[in-house]
């Protein structure tokens, strides 16, 4: 009920598939998707293992609200050991293609191993095959996509691939279900590409009962109204997407630009969700075409765009006619302020080609970000570029480099490392915008000081997802604290932490917790599976997936030093707007957290706080 | 005296002609609070979610007694949200 | 006064609420595969279309049942009675809207049936795209005008006048 | 007015209700062919196999329907037509007199040039009371043979393989369902039911049908039976492999009552042979009426035939082919309803032209269901997309003219299929849908509502959101 019971088992060593009963004491602990898998990762995958190896798994898991009618119930996420970071890492995903892999009959798949030679594979329903990849080898998502289908003869396959950024390996490259959904962050790409798995085809037409119908249509109902009754989930998402963020991080000076030298970007508003909205000078049409909702979302805040036919990057290119994934806040901000560039068509190109090959938008903006910084100081030049003048602001630098880093050629090989492997190698760590290997995103916390502590205690490197502290800070979500202030924000990152591990281990979008708190969430949990999920169970369990996550990356070597922010951050001060003058203030946080958190204050969960949350 | 005001999202229909991306010059009084301005636009105070002075936040009971300045600007969006 | 239920795929998202509604109420559980209403995404045109039975007046499946398993109820909505049903598919060939199909784990046909006069789909629809409307102060949309035109000979305009 | 209806199929009831809806007053005469209340012959199959009852066969299922309606059932048949009088002759020697009167006598099954078709146990299965014969015969386990592997053949070979007879179905033609299915669909109908344990012969002629104990005619020119295959040993009806057969003139090597004898030597042992080898109208009473014949009755597309007042329908006319604009006969139950809906409002006065039916078949064969639809054999020049999956039992067809679909057909899909239906018949332009669909014919009911369903081409695009004033 709410789970479907079954673990499908695929070794690619060995070409074989094997089916296993969902362990049901641990779905009662850590309920589904991040936590459950986790939890299987865990206990399946040494932490000191390497990310790119045949040691390293990759689970793909649906939580026990995915594939029902629980608005957003469509989520799924990959688990792996993430080579951007070395820490453990979950990639979150919307789209159809979750609820796909419920139909077929399955709570997760386990990837264990390494193929041969490149495959993909199908599942549909019951029938599972591991099957040979020769044609799709080299080829992007798009094309991936489109030749399964093809070849199966069947457009209701939903797909997830790697693009060839995943097949090179590309540190940051991600996983991309239904053409522009993606498991984007910490490289979980790069460990499906290290496996030779190229894509996974799903087709399932069975059905996903939950435990009590009845309560459950109420509970999800109810849930609904919340959603469409609020005016952020209810309007605000499904007209202006999150890039409505744009103009409101930058007034509140938290938008870090030009690779964090600045925190205000003077173009914001050109590649905004008002500038997608309005008609272009060019041809009199908007950039925005229309919002999409993933599998059972009645949100939509996603964004479908179509870039104008007479802009540079596709005038010759027919193929990019068509309408796909348009910008989100995050990629806007890491392709257009973390580079100060403002071409909004040019943007949305970069972002097509970056769902195409594979690419986390935010880690390689940043990393080009960062790579600009190189070339301005004279760090780099044009013969290390391969002569892309790489100047903050160069829309054509950044075309010709996602074109590069997704073929891992010339210096796209080196922009694949990421910032903090490739500022090293010139000696310039310190121009990484990272923590724990992996770029922060579209916050400076600077501006917004909650978000340092929350990017320096991310378990899966600098993640705004982790605890999404801004809702509360500069939104007034649930209520609003002071962003330049850093008292209380240990707790409120540990809340906003605790919590958002429960809602991703449910199957539902982080996004519904703009209106729903867990008291919206837990009826409907208990209503879809076995257990008494109530509030406090699902801190608990979120609590303990914590704990759990910070365990596996204690042990694969990360300590209290890790939780650290880039040095600009600490010690170059806002020149402008409300933080102007200010650092972040990690120091004032850092040990509050470990103690609400009990930790000791080297980062190390007690033995108290680990028997009380039995981990 | 001179403020820039920003309205945002389903708030721009509000600004005044000759204005630009989301923003536009405007003469104020005296003695003009964040509320008196909005209002003099029209700007439907249920709307108001998020309003920043110069970037600060300011809470609803705050703006009718927050007067605005020269050189200050005033932006102000629905509620919204994003990740 | 008939009530129709009113499709506006310019309202729609894709977020098939209205399949798992239609699944739940008809199949007790969720299941897209199920759903007598399939949303057709249109990715590069960035377009999703509900579909569903018009319930034709002049229906082609009722017409084409051999054995009198489908027939219109008081509110006209074309019924199949699993009692009466064979499973002969006939009605499904004979529909050229493809709305009736073929269940091969009961052996009958299935189709839409507006859920008894209160239709699922409409009341999950996020969006209104999907609403259940009395028909004539619509106006018939766009199919339901092609289906009654394409009757059997009746209409010399029809789609059914050879090119 | 008096409107008198031969037939109490499909075309004949629909003619009847329709002509009640536009006629009020007038006075209409239903004449069957036999003693049962109109019923529908397709739905025979399904009562063999004990899926319904035998009123579950019934056309109308309203107690009294025809009562309520005012329209008169009566009991035929009909011996002769005598269109000068207007009037016709029954079997009990009595006589009707009509204003306008509707053939609708439908068809009998053909009785092929084969020994021994009067033997007990050799039936065909075209009425109730073929039903009730065969389901004496057909017990768990006996032998049958089916004789014709058509679209008839192949419901009735469904039935009897629920039945859990032993079955062999053999087919003159190359494969099955020739005049439905092509090759590749053929076979893979032949190869699904033989996994399923039915023996399947095709390029095969009966000779003969001999009841077991009788000898044959010339016993020294038999040849030797072929060694039967694997699936006849596994499954029964060749005997054991070891065992030489006989010759015809000795005792049968198996004790059942018939021995079916097929042109290449081969003998099945049979307890029933059920005979599906086609149909033929039912015109022979029309002769010296004045009605024009040919294979069917001639009629116009007012389904008027040359007789004054006479119309005919059904799969007794040859009414218009819509892929070929000629004349034909499509003897499918859609297709009656059609002629009996047009013959009945010319026969009131409402002057309507029929603009073809489009020919269209769906089976189901053990599980395993194929449909045809239009020109599904193609024409020159014009495209072919085709999808082969014999793995999964897998495949579509479809024949282009231009960037129209004229025909299709399909095994293993029955999702939206009646869209093949629409696109075909109503002559829809696919444009850009075309080449989407040479390369990946499965995208078919994406094709028909991408082309149905056009975007606007001005108007609001933009987030689906009620925006606050």
């Amino acid at each position: 009920m709410g789970w479907t019971g079954k673990i499908l088992r695929i070794d690619l060593t060995n070409g074989t598939v094997n089916t296993e009963a969902l362990n049901m004491e641990w779905a009662d602990k850590y309920l589904g998707q991040r936590g459950l898998a986790s939890k299987y990762l865990v206990e399946e995958v040494d932490p000191k293992a390497d990310p790119l190896g045949p040691e390293n798994k990759l689970i793909m898991a649906t939580g026990p609200l995915t594939g029902t009618c629980a608005s957003t119930g469509g989520r799924y996420s990959v688990i792996t050991k993430g080579p951007l970071t070395g820490a453990i890492a979950c990639s979150n995903s919307g789209g159809y293609f979750g609820a796909e892999l419920k139909f077929a009959g399955w709570d997760m798949v386990i990837f264990e191993g390494q193929s041969p030679k490149p495959v993909y594979v199908t599942i549909f329903d019951d029938d599972v095959q591991i099957r040979d990849a020769g044609g799709l080898w080299g080829k992007s998502v798009w094309e991936a996509d489109k030749k399964i289908k093809s070849d199966h003869q069947d457009q209701m396959i939903h797909v997830a691939a790697i693009g060839v950024a995943g097949e090179n390996e590309v540190l940051y490259s991600c996983i991309v279900n239904d053409l522009h959904r993606a498991a984007g962050r910490s490289g979980v790409g790069a460990v499906m590409g290290n496996k030779n798995l190229k894509a996974v085809a799903v087709r399932g037409t069975g059905g996903v009962k939950v435990k009590d119908f009845k309560t459950f249509m109420d509970a999800t109902n109810a849930g609904k109204k919340v959603l469409k009754d609020n005016a952020v989930t209810g309007q605000g998402l499904p007209a202006f997407g999150t890039q409505v963020l744009m103009n409101v991080i930058n007034e509140a000076g938290a938008m870090p630009t030009r690779n964090g030298k600045d925190v205000q970007f003077e173009s914001a508003n050109d590649i905004s969700a008002e500038a997608m909205a309005e008609p272009r000078r060019s041809d009199g049409k908007p950039n925005l075409l229309t919002n999409q909702a993933c599998f059972g979302c009645t949100i939509a805040c996603g964004r479908i765009s179509k870039i104008d036919e007479t802009h540079y990057t596709v005038q010759n290119k027919p193929e990019y006619w068509h309408a796909s994934g348009g910008l989100e806040y995050e990629a806007a901000w890491a392709l257009g302020s973390a580079t100060g560039i403002k071409d909004l068509e040019g943007l949305t190109y970069v972002n097509f080609i970056c769902n195409e090959q594979g690419l986390d938008p935010i880690t390689f903006g940043a990393t080009v970000g960062a790579a600009m910084e190189l070339y301005e100081t004279g760090v780099i030049d044009d013969k290390i570029t391969g002569g892309i003048e790489l100047k903050f602001g160069s829309s054509e630098a950044l075309v010709k480099c996602v074109e590069l880093t997704g073929k891992a050629e010339g210096f796209g090989k080196e922009l694949g490392l990421g910032s903090k492997r490739l500022t090293e190698k010139y000696g310039k760590p310190e121009l990484s915008m990272t923590v724990k290997g992996q770029e922060f995103p579209a916050y400076d916390p600077r501006g917004i000081q909650g978000m340092g502590l929350t990017y320096a205690t991310s378990n899966r490197g600098a993640c705004h997802l982790r605890g999404y502290t801004v809702a509360s800070e500069i939104l007034g979500i649930p209520e609003k604290t002071d962003p330049l202030e850093t008292d209380g924000k240990p707790g409120l990152v540990k809340a906003f932490q605790d919590a958002t591990a429960a809602v991703d281990s449910s199957g539902l979008c982080v996004f519904t917790t703009f209106a729903w708190t867990l008291e919206d969430i837990a009826p409907q949990v208990d209503a879809a599976v076995e257990g008494n999920w109530t509030v406090d169970k699902m801190l608990e369990v979120g609590e303990r997936i914590w704990n759990m996550e910070r365990i596996f990356n204690n042990k694969a070597g990360f300590t209290a030093a890790d939780d650290n922010l880039p040095e600009r951050l600490l010690k170059d001060a806002a020149k402008t707007g409300p933080a102007k003058g200010l650092v972040a203030g990690l120091d004032k946080m850092l040990p509050e957290y470990y103690d609400l958190r009990g930790w000791t204050q080297e980062g190390v969960p007690t033995n108290e706080t680990l028997e009380r949350l039995a981990v | 005296m001179q403020v820039t005001l920003k309205l945002f999202a389903s708030l721009t229909p509000f600004l005044p002609a000759g204005a630009e991306r989301n923003a536009a010059q405007i003469e104020v009084a005296d003695g003009t609070t964040i509320l008196s301005l909005l209002d003099s636009y029209n700007v439907p105070r249920e709307h108001c979610h998020l309003v920043m002075l110069n970037g600060v936040y300011h809470a609803p009971e705050a703006r009718g007694s927050v007067p605005v300045s020269d050189g200050d600007h005033l932006a102000v969006w629905p509620p919204v949200a994003g990740g | 006064m008939l009530k129709a239920l009113q499709i506006d795929p310019g309202k729609c998202t894709g977020c098939k609420q209205c399949e798992m509604a239609c699944s739940y109420v008809n199949e007790g559980e969720f299941n897209v595969s199920k759903s007598r209403i399939r949303v057709f995404d249109f990715h590069e045109d960035a377009r999703f279309v509900p579909y569903t039975c018009t319930q034709c007046d002049e229906a082609w499946c009722q017409q084409a049942c051999p054995v009198n398993a489908i027939t219109t109820n008081e509110m006209g909505v074309k019924v199949v009675h699993d009692n009466l049903c064979v499973g002969c598919k006939v009605c499904t060939i004979a529909c050229p809207f493809g709305t009736v199909n073929y269940n091969a784990s009961t052996g009958k046909v299935i189709k839409c049936d507006l859920c008894g006069g209160d239709p699922a789909c409409a009341s999950a629809c996020p969006t209104d795209a999907i609403t259940f409307r009395d028909a004539e102060q619509s106006g018939f949309d766009k199919m339901k005008e092609w289906a009654t035109k394409t009757t059997a000979g009746t209409e010399p305009t029809g789609p059914n006048a050879p090119a | 007015m008096h409107h008198v209806i031969l037939g109490a199929g499909p075309a004949g009831v629909t003619a009847a209700e329709t002509i009640r809806k536009h006629a009020p007053d007038a006075r209409i005469t239903l004449i069957s062919g036999e003693p049962e209340p109109p019923y529908s012959r397709m739905a025979i199959p399904y009562l063999l196999e004990g899926k319904i009852e035998e009123q579950g066969t019934f056309l109308r299922q309203t107690d009294g329907h025809y009562d309520d309606k005012g329209i008169t059932y009566q009991q035929g048949p009909v011996t002769k037509v005598d269109s000068a009088a207007k009037s016709l002759t029954l079997a009990d020697g009595s006589t009707v007199t009509y204003d306008r009167m509707l053939i609708a006598t439908g068809a009998t099954p053909v009785r092929p040039p084969i020994e021994g078709l009067d033997n007990p146990g050799v039936h065909t299965c075209w009425t109730l009371e073929d039903a009730r014969h065969i389901v004496k015969h057909a017990k768990p386990g006996v032998p049958v043979v089916l004789v014709g592997a058509g679209f008839i053949g192949c419901i009735i070979l469904e039935a009897l393989h629920k039945m859990g007879v032993n079955l062999t179905v053999v087919e003159m033609g190359d494969r099955m369902v020739p005049r439905m299915l092509d090759e590749t669909a053929g076979n893979m109908l032949r190869h699904w039911c033989e996994d399923k344990g039915v023996r399947v012969e095709t390029g095969a002629l009966v000779d003969a049908i001999r009841s077991s104990g009788e000898a044959a005619p010339a016993p020294a020119a038999v040849e030797p039976a072929k060694k039967p295959g694997l699936l006849s040993r596994l499954f029964g009806g060749g005997g054991s492999p070891e065992q030489v057969p006989e010759p015809a003139a000795a005792a049968p090597s198996h004790d059942h009552p018939l021995t079916v004898h097929l042109k290449d030597g081969q003998e099945l042992p049979a307890a029933l042979v059920v005979i599906a080898a086609g149909v033929k109208s039912n015109i022979e009473f029309l002769e010296g009426s004045g009605v024009e014949t040919g294979h069917g009755v001639k009629v116009d597309p007012y389904h008027a035939t040359s007789a004054e007042g006479i119309y005919a329908a059904g799969d007794v006319a040859e009414g218009i082919n819509l892929s070929t604009g000629h004349n034909d006969m499509l003897a499918i139950q859609p297709v009656a309803v059609e002629h009996g809906y047009i013959a009945a409002l010319n026969m009131c006065g409402i002057e309507t032209a029929h603009r073809g039916a489009l020919n269209m078949n769906v089976l189901d064969t053990l599980g395993l269901i194929s449909s045809s639809f239009g020109t599904w054999e193609g024409i020159e020049g014009g495209d072919r997309a085709t999808m082969v999956d014999k793995e999964a039992n897998r495949y579509i067809r479809l024949e282009f003219d231009g960037d129209m679909l004229i025909g299709a057909q399909c095994v293993g899909l029955t999702e939206n299929v009646g869209m093949l239906r629409g696109l075909i018949q109503s002559h829809l332009h696919l444009g850009p849908w075309k080449d989407k669909l040479m390369e990946s014919p499965g995208r078919i009911a994406e094709a028909y509502v991408g082309v149905v369903q056009q975007p606007p081409k001005t108007g609001y695009t933009g987030p689906k959101v009620a925006l606050p004033a």
